[in-house]
């Protein structure tokens, strides 16, 4: 086995393990950090497939390696708009419950359009 | 078993101790620390996969910055949010999430092994393009990223002016045009001060020489980029500089700056060069280097932004 | 099947269509202001021809229009594609967003002395947003440009959501970035299987590779069930309700009317483009079953819903049941298969229009009446502003049942003839 | 020649080693936090500046050479500022 | 050579990861935080060992990179920790 392939393993379970944070946990932030897991794991998979694509002198192909970068980037954004939101219901409501029935039902109060 | 693969195993035990740890962890402060760590974890694996640019993005990005972020937010929601986070699942919830999460990472882990061998690459042609009259790049990551796959990191630069536009969406009315909180107590202690006087200069001379390079070794604007975002972020918790407004007409302009000459690179392409996004050859490698000069502008302040947050007025709801 | 990586006659009005919304958002951000808005305007009567040029070009030819970007061709380089069902999915979209541009004028005009507001600037900025991603997701060509297109529609349509910045919408915002998270990271997987076995992410290409084999199946289903997630299909429908109906009326339209048939066209660009050699008898039956019961358990809720917005809400989970039928309908090489396709096709665009009329007619009666509670658009306020202002056509038919039993009755327009027929039913 | 650079690597880096190992052994068994931030700051710089030190000579290249002092030079002053700081919030009492 | 580089980085990475048993013992959050910042430095100098002892390039650049990232990650925590000031904290 590979230090590649190895490391895409632990990229699966790194998978697993993060789609169980985030069903569990009920804090919006940990779910995140959860997501953010999930994350990583995908992208080692990617670097896996780079790191099998060595050829031509190259030690990685090229290609998956920067999609990763990208990726990264945008899971970054992602978790920067998630904080957003999550600071901005405590801020409003006191709260950062997800679970729908914590909320009263929206149709019960103002429906502004 | 050599000591390589020794190591790569050891190394594989600690990433996933660690993530289970920010899965487990009591509480949400701790969760952050352990993910800062696994970051570092990470970037180490990136390293034993050769790739050495998405280790230093891994870490800089991935652990460093979004730890930042975590924690501050943390800090912000306070206590409040203990009683939540203290609530046990149910069990049959917690049984159905291992089901699925084991379901999907052995699934995962036999198509992983089932790919097959030889594995197809475009390395060869990327290695033949980079140093090519094309692009003229001795990083074949930053050939592929600037030139091959140009229209897709122009979009991503998009996701980030839309992300800081999301960003901000979520202030409150009063508070649009002013600054976010600042970041760092009001008045910080002095070795706070005196570090970030001696890093942020530093840093930043590092952060360029990162984006310098990139263009024929490891590195380039998203690390560069990266990089400064931290280094501004050290001097706005010692309260050296304060954010800017987010109505300042220069920070508009360095937000959108990398996919704006992007664009305007691209659709001059099609003029000069026969092609969107294409460049003259004669030019390629000073317009990529001219075009990443800007993309490390607007990804440092993206960066720093979206840690900052949306607009903020005292007394604003 | 779509050949060739060349580009192709009229293939620059691919990469302008692209472009257009993406200056759009450029510019929208430096000026600022009261800006945003006369750029959202400016532009899409332009997007609209260039929609219709981009749709006569390829009838014109009658092959698919592509375009390699940069002039370098896959796989190392990424091409748009235009083919008959992009072409027809350009237009409608041209159309949605610029009638949800004039739409909106009203409710989100910058006041005179003001130079800026919150609500105005970002909201026209995620609109043109919207309208890139859209775009980008029928012309792409190359799976990762694709991700990166679903990205740039997620993080315009989440803060669209909570643009009022109430606590129910930012919950509801919250709950759909997660689940549109998860469903991009799924999709990821499946673009990282698809690279490692094939070494392309190009459409044309991977279409002439990918066979039936083991890493072939479990990316195509992690993908197909990240786009579930940003579908909002049954089982994975419990975001949408309350983020559609919360958002204001403009961008409830372009969410329900055009945001999810993204993700649904994709996920009709991966079995019925990619691989479509592959025998799909299961997958479509699976999702034809999940659809049956999006029809049954989406129509059911709408019926229970107090607010006409929630109303529409549900009835759009319902009729996302219904663009999945295509999937067993069109599967395979029968005699209804092609009818089956035009018919989930002509679904697609029948959903688009008349849902985002249905929203803003919604938006427009609780606008002049002040809510939109159904039990209370009763014949007391029928003779209110609400008279007036009600549009004409597209909703006329709404009618208030009386409140006595706590149920609701109401009877959308034809164009929504299954929900109808479901009220009929029960009623 | 090169056994004797080679030779004071090893050296170097094992006494680099011995004090990571010994700023961990401190972190874990020191009774209270100030002491556990003075075995920190040992491992952090003698740790480090050893290892840094042991590599110095294989470094082929100025311009590398020269990055591992700037390194060496960043932990310390890093090293140094932030154990006060965190010596402060000791001091201030935990959250 | 090479491999006795790698062995004392193995040896650095292990012994530092060890510290954060005092974290998952339950210490308080400063320890947590210190136990990351000697990882932080224990990862810099990894990094330092591997660039020597393999080819890849570019490993100097990334323990760079981490040189400055572990202050910046360090204050940002301290700032949290500080809990003196209402008004901070991003």
């Amino acid at each position: 086995m590979t230090p590649a392939v190895l490391a895409a393993l632990v990229g699966a379970a790194l998978v697993g393990l993060g789609l169980y944070g985030l069903i569990v946990h009920p804090h919006p932030l940990r779910k995140l950090l959860a997501f953010n897991l999930v994350g990583s794991g995908a992208f080692l998979v990617f670097g896996m497939v780079a790191r099998r694509g060595a050829a031509a002198g190259l030690a990685f192909d090229p290609v998956p390696q920067a999609m990763v970068i990208t990726g990264i980037v945008v899971a970054f954004a992602a978790s920067a708009l998630a904080v957003a939101l999550v600071l901005r219901l405590f801020a409003t409501s006191g709260r950062v419950d997800l679970d729908p029935r914590v909320w009263t039902r929206p149709d019960d109060d103002s429906s502004t359009s | 078993m050599s000591i390589q693969t020794f190591l790569d195993i050891a190394l594989a035990l600690l990433v996933i101790g660690v993530a289970v740890w920010t899965i487990v962890a009591r509480d949400l402060f701790v969760a952050v620390v352990a993910y800062v760590v696994y970051g570092l974890f990470l970037a180490l694996v990136w390293i034993r996969m050769y790739a050495p640019d998405v280790a230093l993005t891994e870490a800089a990005v991935g652990g460093g910055v979004t730890g930042v972020l975590l924690v501050a937010a943390g800090k912000r929601l306070d206590m409040s949010a203990i009683d939540i986070d203290r609530q046990k699942p149910s069990t049959t919830l917690a049984i159905l999430a291992a089901g699925c999460s084991i379901l999907l990472a052995g699934v995962l882990m036999i198509v992983i092994l089932s790919l097959p061998a030889p594995a197809p690459t475009l390395a060869p042609q990327a290695a033949a393009a980079a140093s090519g009259p094309g692009a003229g790049l001795g990083n074949p990551i930053t050939a592929v990223l600037m030139s091959y796959r140009s229209f897709d990191t122009m979009l991503e630069k998009v996701v980030l002016i839309l992300a800081v536009v999301g960003v901000w969406s979520v202030g409150a009315d009063q508070a649009w045009g002013a600054a976010p909180a600042p970041f760092g107590p009001d008045r910080p202690y002095d070795a706070l001060v005196f570090l970030a006087k001696a890093l942020a200069p530093v840093g930043a001379i590092i952060g360029f020489h990162i984006f310098w390079t990139g263009a024929d070794a490891p590195g380039g604007a998203f690390q560069g980029g990266a990089l400064l975002a931290a280094m501004w972020m050290v001097a706005l918790m010692g309260r050296l500089i304060e954010l800017p407004r987010i109505d300042a007409r220069w920070l508009r302009l360095a937000l959108v700056a990398g996919p704006a000459v992007f664009l305007a690179v691209g659709i001059a392409g099609a003029m000069l060069a026969g092609s969107f996004f294409a460049y003259p050859s004669a030019f390629a490698k000073p317009l990529i280097l001219s075009i990443e000069a800007f993309m490390v502008l607007s990804i440092a302040v993206a960066l720093t932004m979206l840690v900052a947050g949306p607009p903020y007025r005292k007394g604003a709801p | 099947m779509i050949d060739g990586a060349e580009t192709t006659q009229g293939g620059d009005l691919l990469v302008l269509a692209v472009l257009l919304p993406v200056a759009g958002i450029i510019f929208s951000f430096v000026l600022g202001g009261r800006y945003a808005e006369r750029v959202s305007i400016c532009l899409a009567p332009l997007g609209l021809v260039l929609a219709c040029a981009v749709a006569a070009a390829v009838a014109h030819a009658g092959k698919p229009l592509a375009y390699a970007i940069g002039g370098l061709p896959p796989p190392l380089g990424i091409a748009l594609r235009a083919d008959g069902i992009s072409a027809t999915m350009l237009v409608a979209v041209a159309i949605i967003v610029s009638a949800a541009f004039l739409y909106a004028r009203a409710k989100f005009d910058t006041p005179e002395r003001i130079k800026e507001t919150r609500s105005a600037l970002t909201f026209w900025i995620l609109l043109q947003a919207v309208w890139a991603g859209l775009t980008i997701i029928v012309l792409g060509g190359d799976l990762f440009s694709l991700y990166v297109a679903l990205e740039v529609m997620t993080f315009a349509a989440v803060p669209l959501v909570c643009i009022d910045g109430r606590p129910e919408t930012l919950v509801a915002a919250l709950r759909y970035l997660l689940f549109a998270l998860v469903g991009s990271i799924c999709y990821l997987l499946g673009v990282a299987l698809f690279y490692g076995s094939y070494g392309t992410l190009d459409i044309a290409l991977l279409a002439q590779k990918a066979g039936p084999n083991l890493v072939v199946w479990v990316a195509a289903s992690l993908m197909t069930a990240g786009l579930l997630a940003k579908t909002a299909l049954f089982p994975l429908h419990l975001w949408l309700p309350p983020a559609h109906a919360n958002a204001p009326a403009a961008a409830s339209a372009i969410l329900s009317g055009l945001v999810v048939k993204g993700s649904f066209f994709l996920t009709l660009r991966i079995w019925f483009f990619i691989l479509p050699t592959l025998p799909a008898v299961g997958p479509s039956t699976v999702l034809g079953v999940l659809g049956s019961i999006a029809i049954l358990v989406g129509s059911a809720l709408a019926l229970r819903q107090p607010r006409l917005k929630l109303l529409i809400a549900y009835s759009t989970v319902a009729q996302i049941g219904y663009l999945f039928l295509v999937f067993p309908l069109a599967t395979g090489a029968h005699v209804w298969s092609a009818i089956g396709w035009s018919a989930g096709v002509m679904q697609v665009l029948a959903h688009a229009f008349a849902k985002a009329a249905m929203f803003f007619s919604a938006g427009l009666l609780a606008e002049s009446l002040g809510h939109d509670q159904i039990g209370r658009i009763g014949c007391g306020e029928r003779r209110g502003r609400g008279q007036r202002e009600r549009p004409r056509g597209e909703s006329g038919a709404w009618r208030g049942g009386g409140t006595s039993n706590g149920r609701t009755h109401a009877h959308s327009p034809g164009t929504d003839l299954p929900r109808t027929t479901t009220v009929a039913l029960v009623q | 020649m090169s056994t004797a650079i080679d030779a004071f690597t090893i050296v170097c880096v094992a006494a680099g080693v011995f004090f990571y190992v010994a700023g961990t052994v401190g972190l874990l068994r020191f009774p209270d936090s100030p002491s556990r931030l003075h075995a920190l700051t040992k491992a952090d710089n003698l740790g480090l500046g050893l290892v840094a030190l042991g590599l110095l000579p294989r470094e082929p290249s100025v311009l590398g050479a020269l990055k591992i002092v700037v390194i060496w030079a960043l932990v310390m002053l890093s090293g140094a500022s932030t154990a006060q700081l965190i010596g402060r919030v000791l001091r201030r009492g935990r959250r | 050579m090479n491999d006795i580089l790698l062995t004392a980085a193995g040896l650095i990475v292990f012994a530092v990861a060890l510290g954060l048993a005092r974290v998952l013992r339950g210490a308080d959050d400063i320890d947590g935080l210190m136990a990351a910042q000697l990882l932080g430095s224990g990862g810099i100098g990894t990094l330092l060992l591997i660039a020597s002892a393999t080819s890849v390039p570019g490993v100097g650049d990334v323990a760079l990179g981490l040189a400055l990232l572990a202050p910046f990650a360090t204050i940002a925590f301290i700032n949290v920790l500080e809990s003196d000031d209402a008004e901070a904290g991003p």
